[in-house]
């Protein structure tokens, strides 16, 4: 019945988003804001990526929301998931297999750098803070795959996570004072293509890198299960 | 088209799980879904036909023919926010779970009045 | 390249449907994750590099996780 | 610029002594006391003066204070019984838990009240009035338990009767651009009557509310009897008195005497409404204050009565009826504070306020008992008392506009008053002592205090009424009527004058008549009052008491008439409105697929529409 119901809708509401979809043309530009930032990007912020402009430069306020959003969205996270018990099977893992294990040390710091190459370069290539914290964070995923019962230090990863969010607004004021307003650019943009160049975008891509690493890193292992057994005894 | 046609019908499969299944973990799976033909649908709209990539890797790149890069920017912090989001969401339902030890919303009368 | 991408699309499409049919759990995130990660190579084709890393990274491998994860702590089958 | 002062040192004191309990008990009770009276002290300063500040701008609307003798009159009377309040709760509060929030409360509806009383324009008007209605909730639920229920009942009413305020205060800005006072009392006669009669509803919805006049007294018995006895008489004494200041600003300060007079609905003239309404809030509660067992819920039943008599005397429309209503609201400020001062004072030396656990009192408690005499007295109006100035005034003024039918109904309620006054006096200070309370001990000295000072004003406006009708005659020429010929011990009216000199010199005659008589006669016999057995055993102290169904034959005659259908109305409607919500309430099932349904399908109902408006 419900099915039935749900299928109905659900055609009904298809048709009126062939309605609407019609009217959006396909591969044809449509905002003017968009050709300004293609235009006048490298122009005006130094950086040869325009979305990590758009990110950094000209939004850099709402990247400032999100990394907030994302903060509490991690806090509630923990806070849900605080007084866990641990699970008797955890106690007993089966070791992982040998290709696994081997494979996955191996990999382990070349993915870490990977990830570190890309937010570092995020102003001049695809990539950025945002993808390089998600791969940082898989790296240590990998790494927690191999050693289930490793124990990482909670403590460390709020510390840097709360470091970086401080330093990203600490920049801001910084703007704020040097330059006219709040996330202003007030490095010298240096030449377009240069890994030192565009101000202070690398700079605030590595906090934000470091940020969403440790974040999202946090939560890998907190439903890993392992940092659970202080908080039982 | 054919791009927008992919993103609702991933948006549509979404909804469906949402209105029909009653398992937790499956109803955060139709959010993800929903999640990614959202993504989808937003960056096709940036797209321009024969347009490259808002990068200027190399010289010699015509800015006028570039896509919309606001999309692209937009969605990028989505895909991140959407990643917290649904962890949370996942450690509520297996909150959950460990108190009434069942993901059938059905079955937790807790919920209803 | 337009047939490749159609052919793209009805496979994302049927993880899709995969996903939202499958009674084992495990097998509809692992669907899922095939459909974010099939999403991602059409974002290279939409000339967005940046989201289709970003999707890759996270919405691909990191979510699965996640979600595989939770699995673990709770139970397999629907 | 004093009103300032005076309203900045209410509300801000009110916070200081929050502040202060923080460091200290009695650093907050010195400090509340002082509070008070440099309140009082200003406001008898202001006396006679006529100011208007205008102390805020909000969006082009000037908010502004106004002392007239109306404001003066009742901000006197207001921080008047406040400062005997928190005299008196310095002994009865004392050792009980929250005390810095129910001080900054008392002194928070103090505050907003004075505010209520000086403000000058509808706006800041309707703002302290809120104020007040919310401190007032706060401060009935102080005891937690029955009272948090009471406290909602009454703001939901109060709620109800503030939406009807704003609602007509909203029309009048939009018909006179303006939330002046002043300038709409001038300009209201330029409107149609229609206008005018909304607006006398819509207010007199608000107004009623908080002066419980009849079909909107269902809060105040829960309420009174609930909230912390020195508060209750706050609450009696000087609250519910706010609603009758609105309705004097609203008869005779907005409409003015003459549109007041000539309004009607269907040739019914609605002052006269009003009045029979006013009639019924005597007749009925007075009634139903004879049955009650609770001493405060007693005296809560008696207040509607009260309030109904200065309804009665402030819509009649003429000066005489005015200035007994206003005289009558005075007396019973005193008199009602007095009450529950008195009650208050027993229960906390017995611990209880039933009337049929107590009695006997008399001799343990002398000065409570002459407090509560004197009060008793005066709230059934006996001469040389204020409450018989007041009454004489309404009855007055009833006889004078051949209202026999409202005077006859008068009558008749006194005539309760006189049957549960005695009820309250006899079971809780005569009769025989409990076994329980023999060795209750004398109330202690802050709380005689206040009672000493209110049962000398019962007899000092009860002999000398000039000293209160004089302000009262200015204050009624003030609002439009003609003025009265005052003296000191009376009033000299069209039939006959009023002259406590001669009351007093034949009161004092029969008085020598009866000692004479006593005198002369017999001696009596003192035969000790347990000595006497039943079918030859000996009965216990205890079952001497035989107040515990007074007025048993009197009840089973008025019994139909003694069921509050309003409030049971009132439950009635609160029930519907509840099994709606659960009906309404399934809607919301927690089941979230259902949530996700009601979302699409509202979505594909919109775009049936769409399309089917463009096939239309």
């Amino acid at each position: 019945m419900k099915k039935i119901i749900a299928i109905l809708f659900l055609l009904v509401l298809s048709y009126g988003i062939y309605l609407s979809i019609n009217s959006i043309p396909f591969g044809v530009s449509k905002t003017k804001v968009g050709n300004y930032y293609n235009l006048n990007g490298v122009k005006d912020t130094g950086a040869n990526n325009i979305v990590t402009a758009v990110v950094l430069n000209y939004r850099g306020f709402d990247t400032l929301g999100e990394v907030t959003v994302l903060f509490l969205a991690v806090l509630g996270f923990s806070t849900i998931l605080f007084t866990m018990k641990k699970k008797k099977s955890d106690n007993m893992p089966t070791p992982p297999s040998l290709i696994l294990s081997i494979g996955c040390k191996f990999l382990f710091p070349f993915v870490l750098l990977f990830g570190i190459y890309i937010f570092i370069h995020g102003h001049l290539s695809p990539g950025g803070g945002f993808q390089g914290g998600a791969v940082i964070a898989s790296a240590f995923l990998l790494f927690y795959l191999v050693k289930p019962s490793e124990k990482s230090s909670k403590k460390s990863f709020q510390l840097i996570e709360s470091l970086s969010g401080m330093a990203f607004i600490v920049i801001g004021i910084l703007g704020l004072v040097f330059g006219n307003y709040f996330l202003s650019n007030f490095l010298p943009k240096g030449i377009a293509g240069k890994l030192i160049s565009a101000g202070i975008i690398p700079l605030i891509y590595i906090f934000i890198g470091i940020k969403v690493g440790s974040e999202l890193t946090g939560i890998i292992d907190r439903l890993m299960g392992k940092n659970n057994e202080k908080q039982v005894k | 088209m054919v791009y927008y046609i992919g993103a609702f019908g991933l948006i549509i499969i979404g909804l469906y799980v949402l209105m029909v299944k009653r398992n937790l973990i499956k109803m955060i799976i139709g959010i993800s879904l929903i999640n990614t033909g959202l993504n989808l649908f937003l960056i096709s709209v940036g797209f321009i036909k024969l347009g490259t990539a808002p990068i200027f890797s190399k010289p010699g790149l015509n800015p006028k023919i570039m896509v919309d890069p606001l999309p692209q920017a937009m969605v990028l912090t989505a895909i991140v926010i959407s990643v917290a989001t649904l962890a949370m969401a996942l450690a509520l339902a297996i909150r959950l779970y460990e108190h009434h030890g069942t993901l059938d919303m059905g079955k937790i009368k807790d919920q209803k009045w | 390249m337009i047939y490749f991408t159609i052919i793209l699309i009805s496979i994302m499409l049927l993880c899709g449907i995969i996903a939202a049919i499958s009674k084992d759990l495990l097998f509809a995130v692992i669907a899922a994750g095939m459909a974010s990660f099939i999403t991602a190579i059409l974002f290279v084709f939409l000339q967005a590099p940046d989201v289709a890393m970003a999707e890759a990274s996270i919405g691909a491998a990191l979510v699965t996780a996640l979600f595989v994860l939770a699995l673990k702590k709770t139970k397999r089958s629907e | 610029m004093i009103i300032n002062i005076l309203l900045i040192i209410a509300f801000g004191g009110a916070f200081l002594v929050y502040l202060a309990g923080k460091i200290s008990g009695k650093l907050r009770n010195i400090l509340s006391i002082i509070i008070s009276l440099v309140i009082l002290t200003l406001i008898v300063m202001l006396q006679g003066k006529e100011i208007e500040v205008n102390y805020f701008h909000f969006f082009n609307f000037p908010l502004m204070f106004r002392i007239n003798v109306l404001s003066w009159f009742f901000a006197l009377l207001i921080s008047f019984l406040t400062t005997l309040s928190l005299i008196f709760s310095l002994n009865y509060m004392k050792g009980k838990e929250n005390l810095d929030f129910y001080y900054l409360m008392l002194l928070l509806v103090n505050a907003s009240m004075l505010a209520i009383v000086l403000s000058g324009d509808l706006l800041s008007f309707y703002i302290f009035w809120e104020t007040m209605s919310w401190s007032t909730f706060l401060l009935i639920s102080y005891n937690k338990g029955k009272a948090i229920n009471a406290a909602l009942k009454y703001i939901i009413m109060s709620i109800a009767g503030s939406l009807a305020m704003l609602l007509a205060i909203i029309l009048i800005y939009i018909k006179f651009q303006s939330f002046d006072i002043l300038f709409i009392s001038t300009h209201i006669n330029m409107s149609s009557q229609n206008f005018a009669i909304l607006i006398f509803l819509l207010l007199s919805i608000g107004f009623g509310v908080k002066s419980a006049i009849v079909p909107l007294h269902a809060w105040l018995p829960d309420a009174h009897a609930e909230a912390p006895s020195p508060f209750s008489a706050i609450l009696s004494g000087i609250l519910i008195k706010m609603g009758i200041y609105g309705f004097l600003l609203l008869f005779y300060v907005i409409l003015g005497l003459k549109i007041l007079l000539s309004l009607n609905i269907w040739g019914i003239k609605l002052n006269y409404i009003f009045a029979l309404l006013g009639a019924i809030s005597v007749l009925v509660p007075s009634m139903i204050a004879i049955f009650q067992t609770d001493a405060k819920r007693v005296l809560a039943w008696s207040s509607i009565g009260q309030i109904g008599y200065i309804a009665i005397g402030i819509t009649i429309g003429s000066s005489i009826g005015t200035a007994g209503g206003l005289f009558h609201l005075f007396s019973h400020t005193i008199f009602k504070a007095l009450l529950f001062f008195s009650i208050a004072a027993v229960e906390y030396r017995t611990g209880t306020r039933d009337l049929n656990k107590l009695g006997g009192l008399m001799k343990k408690m002398p000065i409570v008992f002459i407090g509560c005499l004197i009060s008793v007295l005066g709230l059934i109006g006996i001469p040389l008392t204020n409450g018989f100035v007041s009454k004489w005034l309404i009855y007055k003024a009833l006889f004078l506009n051949q209202n026999y039918f409202l005077l006859f109904i008068a009558l008749i309620s006194t005539w309760a008053a006189i049957l549960y006054g005695f009820k309250i006096l006899h079971h809780i200070f005569l009769g025989q002592l409990s076994q329980e309370h023999i060795k209750v001990k004398k109330a202690p000295l802050g709380m005689q205090i206040p009672i000493m000072i209110l049962s000398f004003l019962v007899l000092l406006f009860g002999i000398f009424p000039g000293l209160a009708l004089k302000t009262i005659n200015k204050l009624i020429v003030n609002i439009g009527f003609k003025s009265l010929s005052v003296n000191l011990f009376g009033i000299v009216s069209e039939t006959g004058p009023l002259n406590i000199i001669n009351i007093f010199a034949g009161l004092m005659a029969i008085l020598l008549l009866i000692i004479i008589v006593f005198k002369l006669g017999k001696k009596k016999t003192n035969i000790k009052q347990d000595d006497n057995y039943a079918a030859g055993s000996y009965i216990p102290i205890d079952k001497y008491h035989f107040t515990s169904n007074f007025y048993a034959p009197l009840f089973g005659i008025i019994k139909p008439l003694l069921i509050d259908h309003i409030d049971n109305f009132y439950l009635w409607v609160a029930n519907r409105i509840r099994s709606l919500s659960d009906k309404v309430r399934k809607i919301y099932c927690g089941n979230v697929n259902v949530y996700v349904i009601y979302i699409i399908g509202f979505a594909a109902l919109l775009i049936i529409l769409k399309i089917g408006l463009k096939l239309w």
